[in-house]
């Protein structure tokens, strides 16, 4: 059995015995710890921040190293590493390396292997603390609520609206179908004469019997007194009512036949 | 509570972004601290005072306060939301038409115009719209119901009487422009609903 | 329009009734007759200023005029209603930080800059939450689909444009820092990061 610890991860090969001091998670944490980090530009602003830094002024070699201890123990643990950390691994290596080999001393910005990792970097944070900022608005639904109170309607439920066309297109369409066209005329006077049958109904339905004269109002015209008697006819005809009589010129009584069996 | 015309500010907010009404423990339930019953049945009656006049009320229903608007409002909801109005199909139309046109009718003239059956549906319908009723029965076997407009009907649609309707004529030209079988039409079978037009004039 | 304060109750009224922010031609077509646009703008005015210091506002957003609690309310509420809205996720919030400021992007392009892949699920939150939608295809291989803030996103933030998103922290600082930059890069010193910090002044 042996004494030596069980080392936590191997970096370069050296068995790495403890958690990087300024790096140390508690073991049942680092899970939650690597769902803190949001892929690899965020753990290394994370390492950057955390030292007072100088984003502008990356010192590639301690970085690199603690980015690589920090995603060792990571694997060691057998964590699921997204593959973007590996290739931001390869990155930090391939430009510390870069930056070891002698440059003309007329190096410009473009040229120095940072500027992109730089400029990733810069714009990560940039969108990082929008980000904070646009969560730190109040949204509705969330800080504000959006007010909509109740529409008091009225009981009744919206009835469909009729005009006098859409009856005048539904007996066009009625005729339509029947072909009815040739044979059928309905004048204004007919319709006149319908709709008094109707009324003469209605009255005798209130009072069961009505004489004959009182079925008349001349104060409304000889054209209304004629539609009356018309429709008084017709609806003798159609057999609706009863005209009766006891006597000549006697009273002459109308009523809806047979109205006490209804 | 420090202030209590923010308190009546904090009910109100609550009153008007709730989805539901609030009860009195709802509303009790808004403030940290207690707060005194008769101080919060004031704070709504003055609430409700403060909205009077408005076009939106504050009223005490079974289940609690709540916000809305108020019954003189709708046309203006209606003017914002033109939702389709629903419509009458057009067996309600057709009977509807032909009750108005060649009233009194029964149940059964009217079917034999439109050449199919009329449900009880439909005539109930026009019926609880008050815009038909029975104004007598027909003295053959059955005594079916007689059937004619009412006054709401031509009210309902702005019509001072039945001469104001579209007259017939007028459709029955509109068509015959339209129908190149008028001809073949005037050989007309027996069954057919034109003989219910014979019985007028 | 027979009554201005009536008009604004109105207002009022449809303000707080609807479930959508209302644009100016919303409110407008309240009325029958025609509303001069320069009373209406000052009617939502006095509306606005009425609702001053109180716990609901009426705010203007990118679709139009809507009422709304006040933040500090929101404390009242939730003990009202304990169950609140849970706050979206980190990764969430950064994909909709980036569609908005650099919109139209593809989801490649906030991978590039978030330096990590972007779940279909994160996309759909936004989608299905109504804030961002496809505004087109980029024309490369794959017609990636590009993305934008929509007009809800920018009133359930309150706003009413893009314009008022708070601004990006200032780039300049790295052109300032370049000089001092450069120099400073030319002689890295020791890789010991307590002198690196140092650099930092």
């Amino acid at each position: 059995m042996t004494t030596s610890l069980e080392p936590v991860a191997r970096i370069y090969g050296e068995p790495l015995a403890q958690m990087p001091v300024d790096l140390y998670i508690p073991p049942d944490a680092l899970e939650i710890l690597l769902d803190a980090f949001h892929g690899p530009l965020d753990l290394l602003l994370y390492l950057i921040r955390k030292q007072n830094l100088d984003v502008l002024d990356i010192p590639m070699a301690p970085l690199t190293r603690q980015y690589l201890e920090y995603v060792e123990v990571m694997r060691s643990k057998n964590l699921e590493l997204a593959a973007e950390y590996l290739v931001m691994a390869a990155m930090l290596i391939e430009i510390k390396s870069r930056m070891l080999l002698p440059r003309p001393p007329s190096v410009t910005e473009e040229q120095d292997p940072r500027a992109e990792l730089v400029r990733r970097l810069l714009e990560y944070e940039q969108m990082k603390n929008a980000a904070q900022q646009l969560d730190a608005m109040p949204q509705v639904g969330r800080d504000v609520l959006a007010i909509s109170v109740l529409v008091e309607r009225t009981a009744l439920a919206r009835l469909p609206e009729v005009q006098a066309r859409d009856l005048a297109e539904a007996w066009r369409s009625l005729l339509y179908r029947a072909r009815m066209s040739k044979h059928h005329r309905v004048s204004r006077e007919e319709l006149s004469v319908r709709e008094h049958m109707s009324q003469i109904l209605r009255r005798l339905k209130a009072s069961r019997v009505l004489e004959f004269t009182e079925l008349f109002d001349p104060s409304l015209g000889i054209a209304v007194l004629v539609v009356t008697f018309l429709a008084l006819l017709e609806l003798a005809r159609e057999t609706l009512i009863e005209v009766t009589q006891s006597a000549g010129y006697a009273p002459i009584y109308l009523r809806i036949v047979h109205v006490e069996s209804v | 509570m420090s202030n209590l015309s923010e308190t009546k500010h904090i009910l109100e907010a609550a009153l008007l972004s709730s989805q539901e009404p609030l009860s009195l423990a709802d509303l009790q339930r808004l403030f940290e601290e207690q707060i005194d019953p008769a101080t919060l049945g004031q704070l709504l009656d003055e609430l409700g005072q403060d909205w009077s006049g408005r076009a939106v009320a504050l009223v005490n229903t079974a289940s609690g306060w709540r916000f809305q608007t108020r019954a003189e409002f709708q046309p203006f909801v209606e003017r914002l939301n033109p939702d389709k109005r629903p419509r009458y199909s057009r067996a309600v139309m057709e009977t509807l038409a032909i009750i108005a046109y060649r009233q009194p009718v029964t149940r059964g003239d009217v079917e034999d115009i439109r050449g199919v059956a009329v449900s009880t549906q439909i005539v109930q319908t026009l019926e609880s719209r008050g815009w038909i009723d029975v104004v007598g029965h027909r003295d053959t076997p059955g005594r079916p119901a007689l059937y004619a407009t009412t006054k709401a009907f031509l009210d309902d649609l702005g019509l001072l009487s039945l001469q104001e309707l579209p007259p017939l004529e007028e459709i029955a030209r509109t068509l015959q422009l339209e129908s190149t079988t008028s001809q073949a039409a005037s050989n007309e079978p027996a069954n057919e609903p034109a003989s219910l037009a014979s019985s007028v004039g």
